[in-house]
């Protein structure tokens, strides 16, 4: 049954089983997403997609949330472009993102949400951590340095590959993205080293060994490809 | 266990304690029993048998009384005979005597004195405020009965409610009560109880995907949330180690109410004595035919399990703890879906507080009019607190819903120790705020406190004097929450960790007006955009003593920017080459 | 109206920024008519002099001279700018931070790379004491505009440029004007 | 229906069954105790942490070969495992000291000088919360509230309680336990 609603004051009508994301999309509203990728389940956690939604008083991601009868939704108010810039913000300030020196420099979603935001400069104060670069795989490395902990690789290894060599260790700011027991990733039993996970990457943190500055373009709209192909048998090329 | 058998165990039991003359509670809580209580009874039963007053007198070892700060607690309660005892008694059958710092050796003082005189150096009085200002319902039976015995459970009417329930109630007449009474959620956001059973009753099991595990048969869920994780708060504990039986009726009421035949009970590890007491009441109960199938010679069936949570504040929230019970890393999930359509392994789940259950059994026995009766218009029944901080008298209290913040510290705490004056209390935990004096007429009820910008929250209740530094409180909590965070949402993960930097800046005395501002965008945005409960109430701490406490944060930025600078020191620097030998050469 | 006072400072960084202005090539002859040069690593000026209109900060604050000078030119300076991403983040000068202090990094440079006579230069004068974390200018002083990039493109240089000697302030949005790196 | 475990080597490489991993497993009568709670959960997922606590505490802390142990038992993932047992606080992947003391650090120990209490300790055993003395006699570890709030501040020596803790005194009442142990061996 569809459903009418408008976003931004425009009036769009979409499918009772479509996110809010989903049906901005199809009336061609961008709402900046971060941890949302095509092909993978929504989780909700880098709250660049927050929506207002009248008669709410939170706040709701557009990637989870259903669309409903009459909703009025605004999804670029003022307010919520200072707390999108604010989150950008924060992701700059916690770890050791350096844009210059990025393999993903030119093709990173973070460095495009960074401009998307209009971040000139970041007002936290960086953090600086001391985190390693695993190259000990042939064809891949993992900076942990620029990762922002979106867990799309985690889901792309378990959703699409099947294997979930990767997963979360720890926790709050001191998360890390692991491969099996906290191996090197050159050391993994589980990983069929099938670069899902490379291309499931936003920002610089994944990437082909080999790969230097503003070299590496992940892939990531494969893994909808793929998710098509196998699971609807629609091959979308 | 059906109603006849149970009551005729009632009967029996109490027919069996009348036999006694004396009944010795001691007080076997985590707090007294750290101060070893469990001695104290064993040198109570000693002293009885050696003066052959065993047949006569009976020791039990009790849950909390409350009043933690006088422990070890013993409490006599005669049956008065002679004409001497009966003038001092408050009723011409009973005495009461507590006796407070009870040592093992004192045991004997104290049996001599059963009959006779009370031994005056231990009194302590029993219509001090700290007593006679509470309301007793969830805490009715802590400290009269042995928590490890279902007998005691029965015989003060415990498990009644349940088979009223079972053989004359429709589930739906049971939300009804529930609903008329005005229970609302005890854990601290204070949602209505019977809301939210009837929202579970209705759900569908089928509307979303779900992966119930093999050997599990349910299609929905009772969980009752015991992972009590707000520092200074222990009221959930109290109850589940002084009164375990009256959680699972609770539990077993709810789950006739909303179709569900398994509950899981989600304890902190750090509890291990309540964990140690709910088995024993699971295994008790059980046995009884008051869990299990059947229940009661019923076609009701309800098992009880327990999880044991890890450490890890963030499995309060209910869909970090349903992950948890899933067996996987605590990090909680966008609502809705709701766990009460879409919950543990997809089902629809029913999540309770420990005191919101607890407070079901009554509620059945004595109406929904008796509940709604106490307390205010809308905050109904009584609540839980755990008093502590810079007031005389630490411990747990249970007082109706809209006393004043004042009657709690000053008659029932008994003032600020230590001769210094009121600052604030706080209330909620790491998620709640601090209130100032100015408010200490309030109504505590659920809108009051929000209205003041801090939350009823689980029941802690830590009173700060004169002496504490707003700021350095912020800073502590924020501390808290930086270190629970999951990880999940970045305005959390990485949000507390700026806040905690600019609230140590400032305590450093290296902070701007700048940085109080960036301080305040970061709490509104923090606060706003958390995915979830702790996230969005971390930052209430600081936003509540910037509302009440501003000059102390004002009087310590008033600086300019101080960036933490240290200049390397050349002469410092070892130039000896032998000691740099044992490094690693760069290249080859 | 008089010529703008201008100047552009060299703190931790590579000079890029500044191989970067210099890119704006004949456009500088134009430049040159709105703004008079008061101090820059271009002009043979040894002290930061007073009553300065607009000041591009090249660098991050790595050691105890740019500390010294950075605080100069906030004094002096009526718009501060920083100018290309040492200044603005730190970017590759502060790359050293996560290492932990100063001293890894001298060793490094003086004792582990050396093949012959490793030694930190230590007497006064030579190298300029370093502090323990490089810092983004805006965390010691007040800024008033950021130029990201680097280097920024000398287009971007212009933009802000041409709109400052109008007396507008810059439209800073957009790729062409807000890319890092 | 429970399932059974995986027949051993269905992994290749470093997560292979060998015959001296097999020989732990049988050799060491406390995986008994693992293996009876990965039973009572019919071998499914949702029995993890349970396992994890009894892991915990038959070994005192979690190692790589026990991890995966019941990771191959429980049928999950290696990462989850690894995922699970380091993002609660009670679990351990370092070997405990031979005693334990754990400073409350709730809010009513706090506001009773809880810091102070832990600062002593730390400066009379040189070690850091978290850490192991130098000779493995003596862990310190913080906690979030043991719910003793009355005793505040409160510290537990391996598992007793000790309440009304003033800092000057603190490195002494565990002296003093330390004695008594060692005295008592």
């Amino acid at each position: 049954m569809p459903r009418t609603l408008t976003i931004n004051g425009q009036e769009i009508s979409a499918r009772n089983d479509q996110t809010i994301l989903e049906a901005a999309r199809d009336a061609h509203i961008h709402i900046p997403v971060l941890c949302h990728l095509d092909g993978l389940t929504d989780v909700g956690a880098c709250r660049m997609c927050l929506v207002e939604v009248a008669g709410s008083n939170k706040l709701l991601p557009a990637c989870t949330t259903r669309v409903q009868e009459g909703m009025e939704v605004r999804t670029d108010t003022q307010r919520l472009r200072a707390y999108r810039r604010q989150i950008i913000e924060l992701l700059f300030a916690e770890r050791n993102h350096v844009c210059a020196v990025c393999v993903a420099n030119g093709h990173c979603e973070l460095q495009n949400l960074g401009i998307e935001v209009g971040m000139d400069h970041v007002r936290y104060d960086y953090i600086f951590p001391k985190l390693g670069v695993d190259l000990s795989h042939e064809r891949f490395g993992m900076d942990h340095n620029r990762c922002i902990l979106c867990t799309r690789c985690v889901r792309a290894c378990d959703q699409l590959e099947g294997a979930h060599t990767i997963d979360v260790m720890g926790r709050g700011a001191k998360s890390l993205i692991i491969r099996d027991m906290n191996v090197p990733w050159g050391e993994s039993t589980t990983c069929t080293s099938c670069g899902k996970c490379v291309m499931a990457c936003p920002t610089g943190a994944l990437f082909k060994q080999g790969s230097t500055v503003a070299e590496m373009v992940h892939d990531a709209e494969k893994l909808a490809f793929l998710k098509a192909a196998r699971e609807r048998k629609v091959w979308n090329v | 266990m059906n109603l006849e058998e149970l009551n005729a165990t009632a009967t029996s039991e109490r027919l069996a304690r009348t036999k006694k003359r004396h009944h010795l509670y001691v007080c076997v809580g985590t707090a007294c029993q750290a101060l070893n209580s469990e001695q104290i009874a064993k040198a109570l039963q000693a002293e009885l048998k050696q003066r052959g007053q065993a047949a006569d007198a009976e020791v039990k070892c009790v849950g909390c009384p409350g009043l933690c700060s006088l422990g070890p607690l013993v409490e006599i309660e005669s049956q008065v005979n002679g004409q001497a005892a009966a003038a001092e008694a408050k009723d011409d059958r009973r005495r009461s005597i507590l006796y407070q710092f009870v040592k093992p050796e004192d045991a004997g003082e104290i049996v001599a004195h059963l009959d006779g005189e009370p031994v005056k150096r231990l009194e302590t009085p029993l219509d001090q405020p700290f007593f006679t200002r509470q309301t007793k319902i969830v805490l009715e039976h802590c400290g009269k009965i042995d928590p490890e015995r279902i007998e005691d459970y029965i015989a003060v009417g415990g498990y009644q409610a349940l088979l009223k329930v079972l053989t004359e109630m429709t589930p739906q007449q049971v939300i009804d009560e529930i609903t008329r009474s005005g229970l609302r959620g005890r854990g601290g956001a204070g949602f209505p109880t019977g809301l939210k059973w009837g929202t579970v009753a209705k759900s569908d099991p089928n509307a979303y995907p779900t992966h119930v595990p093999e050997g599990i048969q349910s299609r929905k869920f009772v969980i009752c949330n015991g992972d009590e994780g707000d520092p200074g708060a222990f009221m959930d504990r109290s109850v589940m180690e002084g009164d375990p039986h009256r959680i699972l009726e609770g539990m077993a009421i709810a789950a006739y109410a909303v179709g569900a035949n398994q509950g899981f009970i989600y304890v902190r590890a750090e509890y291990p004595l309540a964990v140690k007491r709910l088995r024993t009441a699971i295994r008790q109960a059980q046995r009884a035919g008051l869990l299990g199938s059947g229940i009661g010679g019923t076609a009701f069936s309800f098992n009880v399990d327990i999880r044991l949570g890890a450490g890890a504040f963030v499995c309060g929230e209910e869909t970090a703890l349903i992950a948890s019970i899933e067996g996987g890393r605590g990090v909680p999930r966008p609502r809705p879906p709701f766990p009460a359509e879409s919950g543990l392994w997809g089902c629809p789940t029913l999540i309770n507080n420990v005191e919101t259950l607890a407070n079901v059994p009554p509620i059945i026995m004595k109406g929904a009019d008796w509940f709604a009766g106490i307390g205010t218009e809308k905050s109904k029944g009584t609540k839980v607190f755990a008093l502590t901080g810079q007031v005389k008298n630490t411990g747990l209290i249970e007082v109706p819903m809209g006393i004043s913040l004042r009657e709690i510290v000053f008659d029932i705490g008994g003032g600020i120790s230590g001769g210094r004056q009121f600052k604030a209390v706080q209330t909620g935990g790491p998620s709640g705020g601090c209130i100032p004096a100015q408010f200490l007429d309030m109504p505590v009820d659920y809108e009051s406190l929000a209205k003041v910008g801090s939350i009823m929250g689980s029941g802690g209740m830590i009173v700060m004097d004169d002496s504490t530094d707003m700021v350095e409180v912020a800073r502590f909590f924020m501390e808290f929450c930086m270190d629970e965070s999951c990880g999940k949402c970045i305005p959390c993960r990485a949000g507390t960790v700026q806040m905690h930097r600019i609230l140590t800046r400032i305590q450093e005395g290296r902070a701007t007006r700048r940085d109080l501002h960036i301080l305040e965008e970061l709490c509104d945005m923090v606060k706003h955009t958390s995915l979830c409960g702790l996230g969005q109430s971390a930052p209430n701490p600081v936003i509540s003593t910037l509302r009440y406490f501003r000059e102390e944060y004002e009087r310590k930025v008033n600086g300019e920017q101080k960036p933490e600078v240290r200049i390397q020191k050349p002469e410092s620097r070892s130039q000896n080459p032998e000691a740099r030998s044992q490094r690693p050469a760069i290249s080859s | 109206m008089g010529k703008l006072r201008f100047a552009t400072v060299w703190m931790g960084g590579c000079s890029g920024c500044h191989m970067s202005f210099l890119d704006l090539d004949e456009w500088l002859f134009d430049l040159a008519e709105a703004v008079e040069v008061v101090y820059s690593p271009v002009a043979d000026v040894k002290t930061f002099p007073e009553n300065v209109d607009v000041t591009l900060v090249e660098g991050a604050i790595a050691n105890q001279d740019h500390l010294e000078l950075i605080h100069a030119i906030r004094k002096h300076s009526r718009l501060v700018v920083s100018f290309g991403d040492c200044a603005v983040t730190g970017n590759v000068t502060a790359m050293r931070n996560p290492l932990g202090g100063a001293e890894v990094v001298l060793d490094r440079a003086y004792q582990d790379a050396q093949l012959l006579h490793p030694q930190v230069p230590h007497d006064d004068g030579i190298v300029p004491p370093l502090i323990d974390q490089v810092l983004p200018v805006h965390a010691v002083i007040p800024v008033d505009l950021y130029i990201p990039g680097c280097p920024p493109p000398a287009k971007r240089i212009r933009a802000v440029l041409q709109a400052l000697i109008e007396g507008k302030p810059p439209e800073m949005i957009g790729r062409e004007m807000l890319k890092f790196g | 229906m429970t399932r059974t475990p995986t027949t051993p080597g269905l992994l290749t490489g470093n997560d292979a069954v060998t015959a001296t991993s097999t020989d732990r497993l049988v050799s060491d009568k406390r995986y008994k105790i693992i293996e009876a709670t990965m039973r009572r959960y019919g071998y499914q997922g949702h029995g993890l942490i349970e396992a994890l606590h009894s892991a915990q505490e038959a070994f005192g802390y979690l190692d790589d070969f026990t991890l995966k142990h019941i990771a191959r038992t429980l049928h999950l993932p290696p990462s989850k495992v690894f995922g699970v047992a380091t993002f609660y606080n009670l679990f351990t992947l370092k070997p405990q000291g031979a005693h334990t003391c754990v400073v409350c650090l709730g809010t009513a120990c706090y506001i009773k000088g809880a810091r102070e209490v832990l600062a002593a300790i730390e400066d009379e055993y040189d070690v850091k919360a978290g850490g192991t003395t130098r000779d493995n006699q003596l862990s310190l570890l913080t906690a979030r509230c043991f719910g003793s709030c009355a005793l505040a501040p409160v510290i537990t020596f391996d598992g007793e309680t000790i309440g009304k803790v003033a800092p000057t005194a603190a490195a002494q009442q565990i002296a003093q336990r330390l004695a008594a142990v060692q005295q008592a061996r």
